[in-house]
């Protein structure tokens, strides 16, 4: 029943995007050539599919994700655990954060290329980049914010650092984190592609530049497709891991 | 000398146009295994006072002391039960009464038995594995309280413990508390601002009045061990509270709200 | 990785030098030199590292990530200017760029007030540009010229966006092919032996592997004759590497040739007057200081 | 006395930058024309000041910004409130958004180029594409988390469409919205240099294009610098908005 | 036929394992003018039952009615006052009051006129244009008292409305809220755990028990107006209403907690 319902909103969701495609298209008045048609479209997926480099791309997207997000993510959750307990060194490094953060990762490109080398890695630093800052910030702000009954406990019990870092403030705090990892999820998703689009070889975002600059709209858009759906996909599994984690770490009491 | 000792203290509060006094040149000493309840409205200065003797908060002026010492700093030797228990959510029961054990150093298994011990003592050794989020309000105030006691504290400070829950929970964890507790002959300092729930519970109850924060009196009471909350003993010790809050319908005096 | 300065040693008998490209027609010899040398089984190979864009490119030669490049002259040229080490050994190419313009363009004259589009301020799609219009007794002024990803300009042409554009090759020949656009010049008509795209390599890595390099030019040299003297094979191989449509490309390699690509003293000089009188360049970089000419083959040394 | 201490930790944090950016120049080894020194990139700023480029290219920024981002939003609350609230409509297109979201904005350029042409609208498009779907989707989950009271109350005092929505839905989720707004703001503001850096003729990102296409590393640096602390300017104000409106709004009533 | 009838009201929700039952079988009559308290504690359906009456839930079975209609959804002739006030936190005290009026559609002045009108009734009239959030928790639930009031409905629906403060501005606002709203002949009906509280406002008790929510018995209240909690009538009843909970010491019985 409920299967059945979601399934009904999926087909209609298609529907219409399908629907909203060929209106533009007959009414833009546009050249196959320059907008494809949602068949050519399909027949560019299928090429792609077909000759494997879809595959290739989606396989070198997602491992330079894995690696760049969380390398990002466990360095920005450490430091962010250790510089939001030590006010005094963060009052110094937060403008310095504050006026990294505002960067698009992007900017930074001819620097990253020449400290960090060709291939891999500039699109890597560009996610990592991309998903340090919110999540930085974001653990800062959680152990500020930490409910305060939760310290006068671990005091109270003569709970001492570092075990009140890995005991207390990381467990108490871990919820909220879970939401910036889950934003930054998102924002590290979009600067993956962007990412590649300038400096990479290979993955989604190569493939979108390499569609534009070979003229080809129908691979453009398969890959764009191609590249929604993947996040959809992430972000899906991202709330699993975080319903499972509130489960675990239960409701935050005040 | 007294037990604790409570001397002219004072908490100010700076605030913008002109500081705030929340604790007035209060004075009061509490002898070993009293049970002291501190009662008053909001606002009366209640949590800053218990904050004070818990170590958690420093007077502005005036001295506390236990035991001939100023208190400079929380001690495991003396807890604070808090009015939304103060479990962690991310420990089972079970390992949220070993909390304190583990900064003892106890060994695993002694930390664990000792924690099962506590956990039967409030009635709650069959959810030695559960969360506290799957336990209802009462339950989680008892795991709480049993978290406290297997540190064997000499103090215990409750504030408004049973104030989340409703009236008649609220009795039932009354009346098992207050036994436990004195079986383990603890000294207990309790905030609350219900005026059943101090006579029901206390030895003397200090009265408290706000802006600025004072006690205003301290009553005895002596219920003979029998805690009914019928019995005329009871009620007229009701009744000295209610005129000591001039809460009777004959005084006709405002009060802030 | 490794320093451009350092020798490059050879692994398993074989000594790889990376070359960054764009796809585009221009860089078609590349892809030819890359499989003769290594079906000749010789010590050298050449890897091909393809880029998106011009900039990117540039940051990988100039830091040195890249051994050389395919890439705009004018482009190497301001890097030189700017101290950065680059040498250039060959041209890319010669001619094979034109100027498109679109319906309703007719005359250089209708281009006044309209929007003309080039990817890039270095370039010699710019220096045609201007001489085109300096032909016509005009001046950038008389329009308005924007810089655009060359992908973006066939649509552009074809939404009315733009009026007009001059870009590398195939994205000329795509407007052409779609019936949107139209030939308004011809490089070769514009600037005679015009220079677009070389072959440029990271000074020290030239200087600390020159035989290498050497070899590579050699070989990039010996691919552009094969393929102006094979245009059956030029296409198939265009159709191989690049994955546009079959008749833009073998359009663009109607236009462009790649034979004799030394790039000669008069030919340079011919290249910084035009960067000079359009502002491109203050302190232009002599010959000696920008191409090595002991790359290339005996035979086409300067005489 | 509070001045002096963030004067302080400013100072603090400036040296801190200082000290690693020459560190970084001095182990790195780099020429100067790669990688620029403190005092090149205040050189280059300062000739960036001097020809009057980066006043003419902030401006356009901040235009092309104060236009993508607002009416972005505007739309964005206006659709979340109404889709939110009929949650059969919704159903239909969640599945779109959720694709839609994850799609880097800059990977629909050719598209929108085709569409909207070139010049202003590109950039324009992107910032737009950028703020929207965090700002719907956002106001879509605070509209179904609304507090159940305040729905009761409105109930009980007979109050209809639309004023329900203009006079308790809206302002009940406006805190939550800001929250949205803010993280929508600095999102916009990456993506409009981003989005300046492929499809403008000006502006923040187009400089840094010029400064890559000029070989110029020390403006390339300055115009980073200048975007960071743009932004952050950018954050401030819109914290202080915050703050006011949280005070208009009071406080949360579960 | 009495005002409103509830008859064999049941409440099932459907719950993974087994429906649960929050109301079971309930039947109650209610007349004209009177003051009916829901005393239970925690999860005996008193909220349930009070949803229905307001028409915000449906009985799974059995029919309440209000002067013989069926309860089909809330009206603005019958106001539910909830726990934490329900004040709309951008608005201020003034408009939060004038909420109701809105609808009824009646001209500006004469909306800002009542609003004052019935601040006053409260004792808040200085306070028409402060935010609730600039309020205690006592007065903003006065405030909420007067937007009630002043659509002038038939019925008060009061859900613990002081549970929130407390105990000792609890009793002055008991005090004064029942007596303004007798002074205006509300039928109200008032869901409260504390027993005092009960005792003090109710005209008649109804005592409800969990597992399934019932109505175990109904106690009418007689203070003759006097309304002292320290009265003798006063003790009386509540030792009925404990002696109904089974609190007095005597009995055995454990209770769920
Ligand atoms: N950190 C603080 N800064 C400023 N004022 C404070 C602070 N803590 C408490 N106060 C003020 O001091 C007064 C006494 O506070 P306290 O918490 O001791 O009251 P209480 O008797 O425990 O009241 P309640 O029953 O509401 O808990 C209150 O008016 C409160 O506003
Ligand atoms: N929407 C619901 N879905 C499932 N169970 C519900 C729902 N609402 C209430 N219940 C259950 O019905 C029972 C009665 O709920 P109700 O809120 O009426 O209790 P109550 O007497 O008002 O308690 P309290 O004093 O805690 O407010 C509870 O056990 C509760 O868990
Ligand atoms: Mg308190
Ligand atoms: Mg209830």
């Amino acid at each position: 029943m409920n299967l059945q319902k979601t399934a009904r909103h999926l087909l209609g969701a298609l529907l219409l995007v399908l629907l909203a495609w060929q209106a533009l298209l007959s009414l833009g008045g546009y050249s196959e050539a320059l907008f494809p048609s949602p068949f050519a479209t399909l027949q560019g997926l299928h090429e792609l599919i077909a000759d494997g480099v879809l595959l290739k791309d989606i396989g070198a997207s997602l491992y330079r994700f894995a690696v760049g997000y969380f390398s990002s993510v466990l360095l920005a959750m450490l430091l962010g655990l250790v510089l939001g307990w030590y006010r005094g060194v963060w009052a110094y490094l937060n403008p310095i954060a504050q006026v990294l953060r505002p960067i698009s990762p992007m900017a930074w490109l001819p620097f990253i290329v020449l400290i960090f080398g060709i291939g891999e890695m500039p699109a890597l630093v560009i996610i990592f980049i991309a998903a340090f800052f919110p999540v930085l910030l974001a653990t800062v702000a959680a152990v500020h914010d930490i409910a305060p009954v939760y310290l006068k406990v671990a005091q109270n019990f003569g709970i001492r650092q570092p075990a009140l870092l890995a005991k207390i403030v990381f467990p108490a705090v871990f919820p909220r984190i879970a939401t910036g990892l889950h934003l930054a999820l998102g924002t590290a998703w979009v600067f993956l592609v962007a990412g590649e689009m300038v400096g990479a070889q290979s993955g989604l975002g190569f493939l979108i530049i390499d569609a534009r600059n070979n003229l080809r709209a129908d691979l453009l858009m398969a890959a764009i497709i191609t590249i929604g759906v993947l996040g959809l996909l992430l972000d899906g599994g991202v709330t699993l891991v975080e319903r499972a984690v509130s489960r675990r770490f239960g409701s935050r009491v005040a | 000398m007294s037990y604790i000792t409570i001397e002219d203290v004072s908490r100010v509060y700076p605030k913008k146009g002109g500081d705030f006094t929340a604790l007035d040149h209060v004075s009061l000493t509490i002898e070993r295994g009293e049970f002291i309840c501190l009662l008053g409205p909001s606002g009366c200065g209640k949590s800053t006072l218990l904050s004070i003797l818990a170590g958690f908060d420093r007077p502005t002026s005036g001295s506390a002391k236990i035991d001939g010492e100023t208190i400079e700093a929380p001690s495991i030797r003396r807890v604070t039960i808090f009015q939304n228990y103060g479990l962690l959510p991310w420990r089972t029961v079970g390992k949220n009464v070993e909390l304190g054990l583990e900064s003892l150093q106890l060994p695993r298994e002694e930390r664990e038995e000792k924690a099962r011990r506590y956990l039967k003592l409030v009635g709650l050794e069959s959810f030695f594995d559960h969360y506290p989020a799957e336990l209802s309000g009462g339950m989680q105030q008892r795991v709480a309280i049993a978290r406290a006691l297997a540190v064997d504290p000499d103090i215990l400070f409750m504030d408004e413990p049973f104030a989340a829950l409703d009236a008649i929970t609220r009795m039932k964890l009354q009346d098992e508390i207050s036994a436990i507790c004195r079986e383990q002959k603890k000294t207990i300092i309790f905030v609350t601002h219900d005026i059943d729930e101090a006579v029901v519970l206390a030895d003397r109850i200090a009265i408290m009045t706000p802006n600025p924060g004072k006690i205003k009196t301290v009553l005895p009471v002596d219920l003979h061990g029998r805690r009914d909350r019928t019995s005329p003993d009871f009620l007229h010790i009701r009744d000295r509270v209610f005129t000591a809050f001039s809460l009777k319908p004959e005084d006709k005096t405002e009060y802030y709200i | 990785g490794e320093q451009p300065g350092a020798p490059r040693a050879a692994k398993d008998g074989v000594r790889t030098v990376r070359i960054a490209y764009l796809p585009i027609t221009h860089a078609l010899p590349l892809f030819e030199a890359s499989q003769t040398l290594a079906a000749a089984g010789g010590p050298v190979r050449i890897e091909l590292i393809r880029y998106g864009s011009w900039p990117e490119l540039m940051d990988a030669l100039n830091t040195g990530k890249v051994d050389g490049a395919s890439v705009l002259i004018e482009l190497a040229v301001k890097a030189r200017e700017q101290g950065i080490d680059l040498t250039a050994a060959a041209l890319g190419h010669r001619d094979g760029n034109v100027i498109i313009a679109g319906k309703g363009i007719e005359r250089v004259e209708d281009l006044k007030g309209k929007i003309f589009a080039i990817p890039h301020k270095q370039s010699s799609h710019k220096l045609l540009l201007d001489q085109l219009l300096a032909e016509h007794g005009m001046t950038e002024r008389d329009l308005t010229v924007v810089e655009m990803s060359p992908p973006e300009m066939p649509a552009g042409l074809a939404q009315g966006q733009i009026a007009g554009y001059c870009v590398a090759e195939p994205f000329g020949a795509k407007a052409v092919t779609l019936g949107t656009g139209h030939i308004l010049a011809r490089s070769e008509d514009l600037w005679p032996g015009s220079l677009c795209c070389a072959l440029v390599f990271n000074g020290a890595f030239a200087r600390a592997n020159h035989d290498l390099a050497r070899s590579v030019t050699q070989g990039y040299l010996a691919a552009g004759e094969e393929l102006a003297a094979h245009p059956d094979e030029a296409a198939d191989l265009a159709q191989s590497v690049f994955k546009a449509k079959p008749a833009v490309l073998n359009l663009s390699l109607q236009w462009i040739s790649y034979d004799d690509l030394a790039i000669r003293p008069d030919a340079y000089d011919e290249l910084i007057r035009r960067m000079t009188d359009t502002g491109l360049i203050q302190n232009a970089p002599a010959y000696e200081d920008f191409v090595d000419p002991t790359l290339l083959p005996a035979s086409s040394e300067r005489t």
